[in-house]
């Protein structure tokens, strides 16, 4: 087996005297395509939050490829090829979306500090773009501003945008939340596509695109990690039906 | 060698066009620089009708020339600005006089056109000694800090006042001030215990008051810009205690200018100061100088020191154009008017031929209620003071 | 990426060419500098005796400038820009004094000074936001105008630092009273800096500042630091800010404690809001007509200057929001539209 | 030093009556209002007028002068400022705000001249009165008296009647409160009366010490910002500890080294500001 790419261990947070996550360990390897569930208030945006470096962790390690990251800022992590995409999409909304990519690739090459260079002429830059655009079909929208896309574009660009960086772990916060299912199956299309080698957890309450995408499926529940596995594992497993299933059954 | 042969030809090009604007026209201008806007707007009124008045009594015409006067408006110090419109004044209006300036950098400006153009700057207010010493075409007609503060600190240390603090904004003229009432207050044998510089955008005075109580001094040398600040200061000096306690309040008279007065009420009761004028100043020439303005504008309340400035700095124009016959020569017009002596509202005037600065009577005056009004009352008069600042320091 | 990305990247390649024009479709912007160099000259032949005021306004045009390079494209709503351009002036007029007589290294050495106590003053100031950063940028001038009032020796505190006389232009054009060389001087360093203003601005700095303007936090979710392209930013307005501030005290031979006050930073907030942020020429239209409706309305009735320009400003904000600018460009979508129908 | 912090109490106290005005309508309504100096300003020559040319008496002056400037400004909350509302009008507030600034100065200089102008105080309030060692104006506390009241009353205001229940939950979530049936429009519209009145009531308590001429509006902005920004927009509390710590450290900078308090104060003023970068009690709106 390939070394880890992210480990996590004994991650745990507290606001105050509430505990949000306690004691999570997780390791995602190359190639790895492993999908967060959990119901909600579960604590899952808080793990990405952790893992990602929006907030600080109260206990607990993070190692990406090998290196502590626990103590690094986010735009670090970020540079270090751990990168997460936007539950809600949050792009700049007058740029194009062919800008959006170039800055992407350009913040990632370290280039964004050359104050004299023309951004069209940038070298390799437009092909990668170009290639990235196709990737991800939003070539003929390269021009438009985003705040007039539709939004599964929007999505779709979120998830170029991730790529863009070239990332070694891509976390992927509900990549189909709010959009039109005759446009996710689009998104679904750019999730497999996605290169083989990368590490991908995605965090989703969809259960069909969960089975569709993932090899292993991590189960939180009121910021624990209660299990980890298979598909036919997960739905077999009686504690996933009670804790999941039975406050979803709850809710409704 | 070029360079002198482009300076040579550009005075040739603009001596001929100012000839020709000059002849065909048979007018004079004064370009006037002064703020008529903004926070000190009430001083480009006072130059303004002051000049308007000197016209009214001696007619808008010398030697068969018009005089025309042009206002420009400057709202705040700004030199950068002061020099461009100078250089419109020059260049467009082909005015043969500058005049105004109520602020010291609005004035310094200036001295690289007027030396260019040889055309003469006649200063209605700018107060640093300095200025003078920039361009030999200056010629100032209001006062300096040190002309009122040097007879102020001999009358203080005649008095038998040992200790003094002083208290000045923390401006070019209130480090003026400071610097010649120190100087001159120690040479009569008299103590300053403390200097103190407030910062212009003071409000609150007390602590001041505060720091003036525990030196223990005698009496207080005060100083500051004409306006909100010099009420609060007053109002201070009085609320805190201290004129109860028998400080007493020395300064020059800007800080009690009338149109002020009826603002600072009480609190001014008392205040002592040195000035070269006072509204209440009584002399025919003074009386028939506000007449004439009453019956002008409605009014003599606003009439100040700036007024006199200004009236008087008309009349220096009138000379010299008088003096020149009219012909644009700026060196010519200033010699003409060194060591020249008129009767003015505020008193006798001569221009001291070195420092082109009017040597003039200073008055010690107190503030008084007469008739319920405010007003400066004339106490003493120390005659014949001229620029004691002038080529002192650097 | 992988092999079927690069083969269709290739054949998007070849189809480039084709969607290249619709990339910026309206990008006229380039226009901006040779209509400002024609305007400017056209104003040096029709306006020759008005030269010291438009000589202020080309320098002014560069100060509005260089806060739309702080405002306009990186969202840094502002009132000490004043702190760099009175550094700049006080630098430039202490070197001329001084050490310097050549006007370009004057400009230099104001454009030095400015950009260092932008990066010093940003780094200390720009993580916060709004009302915050306003107190601060304007504390820090306030501190700017303090340390120039105070240190008298140098700067002449109140007086004024004048004395300043720089040697002719490249040693041959003398700055004479009729302000030609200084007009035209500044006209050249306006559109020097309108150059390269409008390179930094597409560049890939200017790109990654636009975004933070958007949304600091997807900086730095792209690996980006948000509080570096603004502190970098600042600086170079400081540059600019500096060089106008060298290039006011060149052509007017002095500087005075209002080249850093409170009330030029506003001054310069008004114009460049007047004439649209996040344009470049906003500045330029913005600084013409605020100084140009100044000069004339102040001639005629100083009372009224105030009521005008404070209309004015109401005007624009409820029924422009964009600035002069934009509503130059509405006027020219509309009349785009109807030749479209015709 | 007592008497330094007597005095210091004093002026902050002043501050705080004329920027807390500026803090509720900046943290409750969220408008950068700049115009505030100049509605203090009104409210000080109303209160002028009133007590000169009319002949009214100090307590009838303060009342008439704050009543006649909440209801000359309350028109332009409907056609101005409800226009601009929100975050992200930031600069739209500040220049619509600067503008409405210049035409009221324009106006006031037209209408009262450029000189300076005064509120008789009554005897009562003329001499001193004695704190322990410390003798201080009557007149100044009279004002800490005031600023006192001002506090608590503003305290029960907004955290004890039913108008600061609905205000502050219309400041919240204002779609909510909208769907709850509170009429946001009428509370803003009361807000901002209360800014304004506020405003007023600082101007005539505070032009012993901030004299009233026409540049009153423009020349003060900046240090009622300073309270604002250094407590925390939209905190009663804050204000207060804001206005005393700004007037306290200037007092004492000017009375310790007066030739350096300028920049004591500024330099006060950023390191404040570096540590509590939202003020000293972060505001409703953060």
């Amino acid at each position: 087996m390939k070394p880890a790419l992210l480990e996590v261990e004994g991650l745990s947070k507290n606001f105050g005297g509430l505990q949000v996550s306690s004691d999570i360990s997780l390791s995602l390897h190359p190639g790895d395509r492993c999908a967060l569930i959990g119901p909600n208030g579960a604590g899952k945006t808080t793990f990405v939050n952790l893992v990602t470096g929006v907030i600080p962790p109260s206990a607990g390690t993070i190692r990406l490829d090998g290196r502590d990251v626990t103590r690094l800022p986010a735009a670090e992590r970020v540079r270090r090829g751990l990168i997460r995409s936007f539950q809600v999409a949050r792009l700049f909304k007058s740029m194009t979306v062919r800008e959006h990519l170039e800055l992407a690739v350009l913040q990632r090459d370290g280039r964004t500090f050359r104050l004299f260079a023309s951004v069209a002429r940038v070298p390799g830059l437009a092909d990668e773009v170009a290639g990235l655009l196709d990737i991800m079909g939003l070539g003929a929208v390269a021009a438009t501003p985003v705040g007039s896309l539709a939004y599964g574009q929007q999505r779709l660009l979120e998830i170029a945008l991730a790529l863009a960086m070239r990332p070694k772990v891509l976390i992927l916060d509900e990549p189909a939340a709010g959009v039109p299912h005759s446009e996710s199956q689009r998104i679904l299309d750019a999730i497999d596509r996605l290169p083989k080698d990368l590490a991908v957890l995605m965090i989703e309450h969809d259960m069909d695109l969960v089975f569709r995408f993932a090899s292993s499926i991590v189960v939180l529940a009121q910021g624990r990690l209660l299990c980890r596995g298979t598909a036919q594992e997960i739905v077999a497993d009686p504690r996933v039906r009670e804790v999941y299933l039975g406050s979803r059954a709850h809710a409704h | 060698m070029a360079t002198h042969l482009r300076t040579a030809l550009f005075g040739a090009v603009f001596g001929l066009a100012l000839g020709v604007g000059g002849a065909s026209a048979a007018t004079v201008k004064v370009g006037v620089i002064a703020p008529f806007s903004g926070p000190f707007a009430m001083v480009g009124k006072t130059f303004k009708e002051a000049i308007a008045v000197y016209q009214a009594e001696n007619g808008k015409t010398v030697g068969g020339d018009t005089v025309e006067f042009i206002f420009k408006d400057l709202d705040q110090a700004n030199p950068a600005q002061s020099k461009a419109l100078a250089q419109e004044l020059i260049v467009k209006e082909k005015v043969g006089y500058l005049a105004g300036f109520f602020f010291t950098p609005d004035a310094l400006a200036v001295a690289p056109l007027i030396d260019e153009a040889n055309i003469p700057a006649v200063i209605f207010n700018a107060a640093t000694s300095a200025i003078t010493e920039k361009s030999p075409r200056y010629v100032r007609t209001s006062f300096t800090l040190w002309q009122n503060t040097v007879p102020l600190a001999e009358h203080m240390a005649r008095q038998g006042i040992k200790t003094v603090v002083t208290a000045v904004s923390d401006y070019g003229p209130g480090i003026d001030g400071e610097t010649a009432f120190k100087t001159t207050f120690e040479k009569s044998g008299g103590k300053v215990v403390d200097t103190i510089r407030m910062p212009l955008k003071s409000n609150d005075f007390a602590p001041f008051m505060q720091r003036i109580k525990d030196s223990g001094a005698e009496a207080i040398y005060a100083f500051l810009p004409a306006g909100p600040t010099t009420l609060a200061f007053a109002k201070a000096f009085a609320d805190n205690g201290l004129k109860e306690k028998g400080i007493k309040f020395f300064g020059p008279g800007d800080i009690t200018q009338e149109p002020d007065l009826p603002a600072l009420g009480d609190a001014a009761l008392g205040i002592t100061t040195t000035f070269n004028y006072s509204q209440a100043h009584d002399s025919a020439k003074n009386k028939a100088f506000l007449a004439k303005h009453k019956e002008l504008f409605g009014s003599s309340d606003t009439v100040t020191f700036t007024s006199v400035g200004a009236y008087d700095g008309a009349h220096v124009i009138y000379q010299m154009i008088q003096k020149t016959g009219g012909k644009p020569d700026g060196l010519k017009a200033v010699d003409a008017v060194k060591g020249m002596s008129w009767e003015s509202p505020r008193g006798p005037l001569t221009i001291n031929p070195d420092s082109r600065h009017v040597t003039q009577t200073i008055y010690l005056r107190t503030v008084e209620k007469v008739d319920g009004k405010l007003q400066n009352t004339e106490q003493a008069a120390f005659a014949d003071q001229p620029d004691y600042g002038y080529k002192v320091g650097k | 990426m992988t092999a079927a990305a690069t083969d269709r990247a290739k054949t998007d390649k070849t189809a480039a060419p084709a969607a290249a024009p619709a990339r910026r479709p309206r990008d006229l912007g380039w226009l901006g500098v040779p209509v400002t160099a024609a305007a400017g000259l056209a104003a040096f032949w029709l306006f020759p005796e008005d030269l010291g005021l438009l000589t202020r306004i080309l320098a002014t045009a560069l100060y509005v400038l260089s806060l739309d390079l702080v405002l306009g494209y990186c969202g840094i709503a502002t009132l000490g820009q004043a702190a760099m351009f009175g550094t700049g002036a006080y630098a430039a007029g202490i070197a001329a004094v001084h050490w310097i007589g050549d006007p370009l290294a004057l400009l230099a050495v104001g454009g030095l000074a400015g950009g260092l106590i932008a990066l010093l003053t940003g780094a200390l100031i720009l993580h916060a936001r709004g009302l915050t950063l306003l107190m601060l940028t304007i504390a820090v001038t306030q501190i700017v105008q303090e340390v120039a009032n105070k240190a008298r020796d140098w700067t002449g505190g109140s007086d004024g630092l004048s004395g300043i006389d720089p040697a002719p232009l490249l040693g041959l054009f003398r700055f004479d009273m009729f302000g030609r060389t200084s007009y035209l001087f500044a006209l050249a360093v306006l559109l020097a800096g309108l150059l390269v203003a409008r390179r930094i601005v597409r560049s890939p700095f200017g790109l990654a500042c636009r975004g933070v303007k958007e949304d600091p936090l997807r900086i730095s979710a792209i690996g980006g630091s948000p509080k570096a392209y603004l502190v970098a930013m600042y600086a170079v307005a400081g540059v600019f800010a500096g060089v106008a501030g060298a290039l006011t005290a060149v052509t007017s031979g002095i500087v005075g404690l209002d080249s850093a006050s409170f009330s030029w930073s506003a001054e310069a907030l008004v114009m460049l809001v007047l004439g649209g942020t996040g344009r470049l020429y906003g500045a330029v239209l913005g600084t013409v007509s605020f100084m140009g409706v100044h000069h004339i309305l102040a001639a005629s009735d100083p009372f009224h200057w105030m009521l005008f320009i404070g209309l004015f400003l109401m005007g624009v904000v409820l029924f422009l929001p964009g600035g002069i600018l934009s509503g130059i460009e509405r006027l020219g979508g509309l009349f785009r539209a109807k030749g479209g129908k015709a | 030093m007592f008497g330094i912090a007597v005095d210091g109490v004093a002026y902050g106290m002043i501050l705080f009556i004329i920027s807390v005005g500026l803090s509720v309508t900046l943290g409750l309504m969220r408008v950068v209002n700049l115009a505030h100096g100049a509605f203090a300003m009104v409210g000080g020559y109303v209160a002028s007028y009133a007590a000169q040319t009319l002949g009214l008496p100090y307590a009838a002056a303060l009342v008439v002068a704050v009543a006649l400037t909440v209801l000359a400004t309350l028109p332009l909350e409907t056609l101005l400022y409800r226009r601009i509302y929100g975050h992200a009008n930031e600069l739209s507030q500040v220049l619509l705000t600067i503008g409405l600034t210049f035409v009221i100065v324009a106006c006031v200089n037209y209408l009262f001249g450029p000189t300076l102008k005064r509120i008789p105080l009554p005897d009562a309030l003329l001499g001193t009165v004695s704190l322990g060692p410390k003798a201080i104006p009557t007149h100044r506390a009279f004002v800490i008296g005031m600023g006192a009241v001002t506090l608590l009353g503003l305290w029960w205001l907004l955290e004890r009647t039913d108008f600061g229940i609905r205000l502050r939950a219309a400041v919240d979530d204002p779609a909510m409160a909208a769907a709850l049936g509170i009429r946001t429009e009428r509370l803003y519209m009361a807000t901002f009366a209360l800014g304004t009145g506020l405003a007023a009531l600082g101007g005539v308590l505070g032009a012993e010490l901030l004299p009233l001429e026409p540049y009153y509006a423009i020349r003060y902005i900046v240090l009622f910002l300073a309270v604002v920004a250094v407590g925390g927009a939209g905190s009663i509390f804050g204000s207060a500890a804001a206005a005393l710590a700004l007037g306290v450290t200037d007092t004492a900078g000017k009375y310790l080294i007066p030739n350096f308090g300028e920049f004591f104060f500024y330099a006060a003023l950023i390191l404040i500001l570096f540590r509590w970068p939202h003020g000293f009690f972060k505001g409703r709106t953060a």
